[in-house]
């Protein structure tokens, strides 16, 4: 079976043939199809590595440690099935509004850069060769900076560009850490490199590289200090873009986490020998409460969002910093139902943009009466991204709190306190939409297209299904965390 | 039907009667049928559930595991049963005074106000069977959220900030120590049943357990204990309807149900009376009683003077149940009723006063009795049953919530529960005295009860506060299985 | 302490190059000086990678009879790549100074700001 | 150009000189240094010495923008086509030893499509890179 490597490349080979696509409602239509069957490729490989285990596929035929070798097993099943589903959710609502937002002679281009972003991402999950993820890293990068850039207002260009810096930097470092491993070890496949660990671990390079993919990681991963990119990203970026970039593009990054300092440095090493969760603890508390904090205050929902995701990263890496398996596992549930509470909230916010241009907070002023459909969306979701019950948030918030609980209590009640933080600004919009009256009396609004709503449902659907039946992300992580932490 | 069956039924009814009324939201005939037939119907099951006898007490109804292998289970027990069945009957007598009383003050957005209130049945049914704390958790949290819209109800900016003082306390309380506490018990004893006898026996020391039990009954913030009591005023802003239902009925009588039920079934009353886990409760909830009778009495707004009476009136609920003898706990449970019954007809009547005057201050119901004199009357029913006094079924549950504080030794607290109900005829008893005395001449009044279907109700549970009593005998015999 | 500097030579220089990679990335106020330094900080890597390749009397590796050393081409192949990326990048980001300019009529961080907080 | 004499006669002599040695280095690079990037650039810079001796207008008559547009996602389409036609033909992805008889020659077939491939997209896309620039208007 050839799914490991059709996961990436039909994107990929789809991309150039949608730039030559003429018509915008064709390239959708093609890119919507693609994406489609990436899902059902990844549902395949979550089918295969379910039955057979772990599989490898070598790309060209050359063996491991000399050609490039494709390695799914149950993490990378995991992530790729969340974003080719993210994908394809997104992708079905989203022609109407980028009919909008985006200028026509774009649209081709534009799903292109979408399908090459979304090659990236599967790729980096995909693959098992340190060079091949830095690859895989830039291609996506690189067709979000344009993706960006594609927004309406003029700030998008400066936001992109702003990433663009900050990104181009990230991966340079961890280019350069996957250089200084090569220097030692000659080899670039993962598990070659985590073979030889034991005997190169002790060398100063070795920590150097370190050093390096933390820095490059953190970057990607808009960890506190380092998100500075992250908020007028997703701002600024064209709707549709800021739903998938939330739900996937940081969730990469962590992946990314996982397997550097899981499988290729090994456990032992990142977290003994080099105390990572001695960084990592400190830097997410504080991620957590200051974008909380700063969320609180943001006049525009979309980049309230943003903070709110970079709080959000801040308990997925403090699952990672506890350095027990319950951590782990915590912090690959909070990622994958993450992804749809937020996707939801950002497809909320597309449909507002649709409906009255504006994302702003004080123009959601009463608009429950004009998007009935479009603020219950919003309160549901808001729901599930505080972590009440019954929603795939509350999960993630009990897996979480109970692995903090069994490292220290009075980090739980810091942990549990700070997520009430989300009450505060959740509920500001909540109140917004529902109890105020509009400032202006014109503003009804064009009506968001069925499309768009229905995915948005989906989406929402989702986020609380997960809540009530969790097993099948609470298996694979559990399944991952045993792999990555044997 | 098989007790399966009837459990789920008891959580679809409302959630059914909410999904028709959402459905028929343009046609308030068939949502007003609706949210009557639903409450009826609920009725029926709780009866239905109630007839299966003692023999299927604690049998466990698992649905599927939620989390890990903590499974969504519900289970039949006295105490439950005592909740439902007061829930389910009031809230019938409710959705009659509600139609009346939305219709009778013009109130808009009819359909989602009934919607929110179906759900939060749904969530006072759930919380009633729940089998473990983790079922427990997601009805509570159910009932927050869905009885939000309700406090919001007016969408003004008194309504708003009403319900925002409802929320942040209910959720900050809820997230912010029932979980964790939750949480923990799980990874002390990793079991959420709750069990005969309690799971915490012997797993936690003494401190821990003390630290445990205050937590946990800190973070049921429903149950309205000092310093978490403030969200209980500010959610008078709401329709009477719904302070009558949620804020004399489901909500805090769920939070006081969660109190009860973690001291039998989670910590047990052994283990607790061992441990003494239960000291800094027991004052706490002594201070809340009289401080809130204290802070009622200067209460000018009649559904403000309630409000801070709940507290208090809750505070010996969760004292009964503190206390941690059998008797006590027979006398929590049994306040949880009585208590029901007669707040709910204050509130009745405090909506009633309003839909008829538009008066909400206590300053201006001088002789208000002459007006409405079924009114005033069922209101002196039921303040003489809250305050204790046979022959209203009140007088029952103040008996054994005192006995329980003389059986336990604790003569301190007998005497607060004495101080307190000397209170309680303070800030009751003169709004049902100046509403008779003083008789206006006749051309200052005129003859002005409430709509029928405001009435009707108010008069019912406040016979019901006058039969009650004589009912209670057999009713003991069932709170005692309560172990 | 001179073989520190002498024989690690390479490493000295790509770091110099690095750090007045970065110094320009952060300090210029310049877009288009941004980017420049940003592609001096990637070639500094590029440097590192191809003299990591390097063996010790190699030659190019080209098969042949008579040569039995040869450097490492890996290092070579995997900069190709990664030079392509950084002309993508620098093309990507060129074209986004130029809409800016477009835009903002300056190409000026600080002033663009203070377009930004006078709309404000 | 009329003004410079010499820079458009030496472009003359000059710019099929780099095709061709553009074309050398694409076609040699299977087995020696060199290979589609490079050929690539090279073959770009000649046709973009033109344009700056001649004036993208001419250039662009030569090699117009949508032409270089659609040989990019050609040359792409071609590089990943090779790899599914291993993949048809009971290899692996990028498979080329299935593509001839013997796995030698497969690998000089593979290589030599690829990287005609690379060439073809490397050097439309930087056309397409300096066109943009060319036509960008304040």
């Amino acid at each position: 079976m050839h799914t490991p490597a059709l996961q990436v490349i039909i994107p990929l080979i789809a991309a150039p043939l949608c730039c030559l696509l003429p018509k915008s409602r064709l390239a959708w239509l093609f890119t919507t199809l693609v994406s489609l069957s990436t899902f059902a490729i990844s549902v395949l490989l979550v089918w295969q590595v379910h039955s057979v285990g772990v599989i490898d596929y070598e790309m060209g035929s050359w063996p491991a440690p000399l050609g490039i070798k494709y390695h799914i097993d149950s993490l990378s099943a995991f992530i790729l099935i969340l974003i080719s589903a993210i994908a394809s959710i997104t992708l079905l609502g989203a022609r109407s509004i980028i009919e909008q937002e985006v200028s026509h002679r774009k649209h081709a281009l534009f799903y292109t850069a979408f399908l090459l972003c979304l090659t990236g991402l599967l790729g980096i999950v995909a693959t098992n060769d340190a060079f091949n993820v830095f690859v895989f890293l830039e291609i996506s990068s690189l067709s979000t900076y344009a993706l960006i850039a594609m927004g309406r207002n003029r700030k998008a260009l400066m936001a992109a560009y702003e990433y663009l810096i900050m990104g181009t930097i990230g991966a340079t470092f961890i280019l350069i850490g996957i250089g200084l491993l090569y220097m030692q070890t000659g080899t670039l496949n993962m598990f070659d490199l985590h073979d030889r660990m034991p005997i190169i671990g002790g060398f100063n390079s070795v920590h150097a590289g370190f050093a390096f993919f933390t820095v490059g990681i953190f970057l990607k991963l808009a960890l506190f200090p380092l998100h500075q990119w992250l908020p007028n990203a997703y701002t600024f970026a064209p709707s549709m873009v800021s739903v998938f970039l939330a739900a996937t593009a940081t969730k990469v990054a962590l992946y990314l986490l996982y397997r550097v300092f899981y499988t290729v440095f090994g456990f032992e090493f990142s977290f003994s020998t080099l105390h990572l969760g001695a960084v990592l603890l400190p830097l997410s508390i504080v991620a957590i409460i200051v974008s909380s904090l700063i969320a609180i205050f943001q006049s525009d929902v979309k980049r309230l969002l943003a903070y709110s995701s970079l709080a959000q990263i801040g308990y997925m890496t403090l699952g990672v910093s506890l350095q027990t398996q319950a951590g782990l596992i915590a912090s690959m549930i909070n990622l994958f139902n993450h992804a749809f509470i937020k996707g939801a909230l950002f497809m909320c916010l597309a449909c507002l943009a649709y409906s009255i241009k504006t994302t702003s907070c004080e123009h959601m002023a009463g608009i429950a009466k004009t998007q009935p459909w479009v603020a219950a969306a919003f309160v549901v979701g808001g729901i599930a991204l505080i972590g009440l019950p019954p929603t795939a948030g509350f999960i993630s918030k009990w897996y979480i709190v109970l692995a903090v609980l069994e490292t220290s209590w009075w980090l739980a009640i810091v942990v549990v306190l700070t997520s009430l933080l989300a009450v505060v600004y959740v509920w500001r919009v909540v109140e917004q939409m529902y109890l105020c009256h509009p400032i202006d009396n014109i503003q009804q609004g064009t009506p968001v297209p069925m499309m768009l709503l229905s995915c948005t449902w989906v989406m929402i659907f989702l986020s609380v299904y997960f809540g009530i039946d969790n097993r099948f992300p609470v298996r694979m992580a559990t399944m991952a965390a045993e792999v990555l932490m044997p | 039907m098989s007790l399966f069956t009837l459990i789920l039924a008891s959580l679809c009814v409302p959630l059914a009667g909410a999904i028709v009324i959402f459905l028929s939201r343009r046609f308030s005939r068939i949502i007003e049928i609706v949210f009557v037939a639903s409450a009826a119907v609920l009725l029926f099951i709780t009866v239905s559930i109630f007839n299966f006898g003692s023999a299927i007490y604690h049998q466990t109804v698992e649905l599927y595991p939620l989390i890990g292998d903590i499974p969504l289970a519900f289970h039949v027990e006295p105490l439950g049963l005592v909740y439902a069945g007061v829930a389910s009957s009031l809230w019938l007598v409710t959705t009659i005074y509600a139609i009346g009383y939305m219709n009778a003050n013009q109130e808009k957005k009819l359909a989602r106000f009934y919607m929110c209130f179906c759900i939060a049945m749904m969530g006072v049914m759930g919380i009633a069977f729940a089998a473990n704390l983790l079922t427990l958790f997601i009805f509570y949290e159910i009932l927050t959220i869905s009885t939000y819209p309700l406090v919001a109800h007016k969408e003004n900016t008194e309504a708003k900030n009403g319900a925002r003082a409802y929320l942040g306390l209910l959720l900050t309380t809820s997230i912010g120590f029932f979980l964790v506490s939750i949480l923990w018990t799980w990874q002390v004893s990793h079991s959420l049943d709750f069990t005969i006898g309690g799971i915490l026996a012997g797993k936690l020391s003494d401190g821990l357990t003390l630290v445990l039990f205050t937590l946990m009954v800190m973070g049921i913030g429903k149950a309205g204990l000092m310093p978490f009591h403030r969200w209980l005023p500010a959610a008078m802003v709401a329709p009477t309807p719904v302070s009558a239902l949620l804020h004399a009925v489901a909500v805090v009588k769920a939070g006081v149900f969660c109190v009860l039920k973690i001291t039998v079934y989670i910590f047990g009353i052994e283990v607790l009376q061992s441990t003494s886990a239960n000291m800094i409760i027991v004052y706490i909830a002594a201070i809340t009683m009289l401080l809130a009778s204290l802070v009622a009495i200067q209460q000018d707004n009649l559904k403000a003077r309630l409000a801070y009476s709940t507290i208090s009136q809750l505070a010996y609920i969760v004292l009964g149940a503190a206390l941690a003898t059998s008797v006590s706990i027979v006398g929590a449970s049994m306040h949880l009723a009585t208590h029901a019954v007669g707040k709910i007809t204050l509130f009745f009547c405090a909506g009633a006063i309003y839909t008829a005057t538009k008066k909400t201050s206590i300053k201006d119901m001088r002789s208000i009795g002459y007006q409405m004199p079924y009114t005033m009357l069922a209101y002196t029913i039921a303040a003489i049953s809250i305050i204790g006094l046979p022959p209203m079924v009140g007088s029952w549950s103040k008996w054994f919530l005192i006995d329980g504080a003389l059986s336990s030794g604790q003569i301190v607290l007998a005497v607060a529960f004495l101080i307190s109900t000397l209170l309680n005829i303070v800030y009751l008893m003169p709004i049902a005295i100046n509403a008779f005395i003083n008789k206006p001449a006749s051309t200052e009044y005129q003859y002005q009860e409430a709509p029928k279907s405001l009435l009707i109700p108010l008069c019912m549970t406040a016979l019901l506060c006058l039969l009650l009593f004589f009912l209670m005998p057999y009713f003991y015999e069932f709170l005692q299985r309560i172990p | 302490m001179m073989s520190l500097i002498t024989d690690l030579y390479a490493y000295w220089i790509s770091v110099l190059l690095m750090m007045v990679g970065l110094y320009i990335v952060i300090d210029h106020n310049n877009l288009f000086k941004k980017l420049i330094g940003l592609n001096i900080f990637q070639t500094s890597v590029f440097i590192l990678f191809i003299s990591m390749g390097k063996v010790d009397q190699g030659t190019a590796p080209i098969l042949k009879d008579g040569f039995e050393t040869f450097s490492n081409p890996l290092p070579h192949v995997l900069i190709l790549t990664a030079i392509v990326v950084s002309i993508a990048t620098t093309a990507v980001g060129l074209a986004l100074v130029v809409s800016i300019n477009k835009y903002y009529k300056t190409i000026n961080e600080s002033e663009i700001e203070a377009i930004e907080r006078e709309q404000e | 150009m009329k003004k410079n004499p010499i820079l458009r006669e030496t472009s003359h002599l000059l710019i099929p000189a780099i095709l061709l040695f553009a074309l050398y280095v694409q076609f040699h690079g299977d087995y020696g240094p060199g290979g589609g990037f490079q050929a690539g650039v090279i073959f770009a810079s000649a046709i973009i010495l033109y344009a700056l001796l001649h004036g993208v207008k001419s250039a662009e008559q030569v090699v117009s923008l949508n032409l270089a547009k659609t040989c990019a996602a050609c040359g792409l389409l071609l590089y990943a086509g090779v790899g599914v036609v291993g993949m048809l033909w009971g290899g692996n992805y990028l498979d080329f030893n299935v593509l001839a008889d013997n796995p030698i020659d497969g690998q000089h077939w593979g290589i030599l499509l690829i990287e005609l491939g690379v060439g073809l997209t490397v050097a439309s896309v930087i056309l397409a890179i300096f066109y943009a620039f060319t036509k960008f208007k304040k």
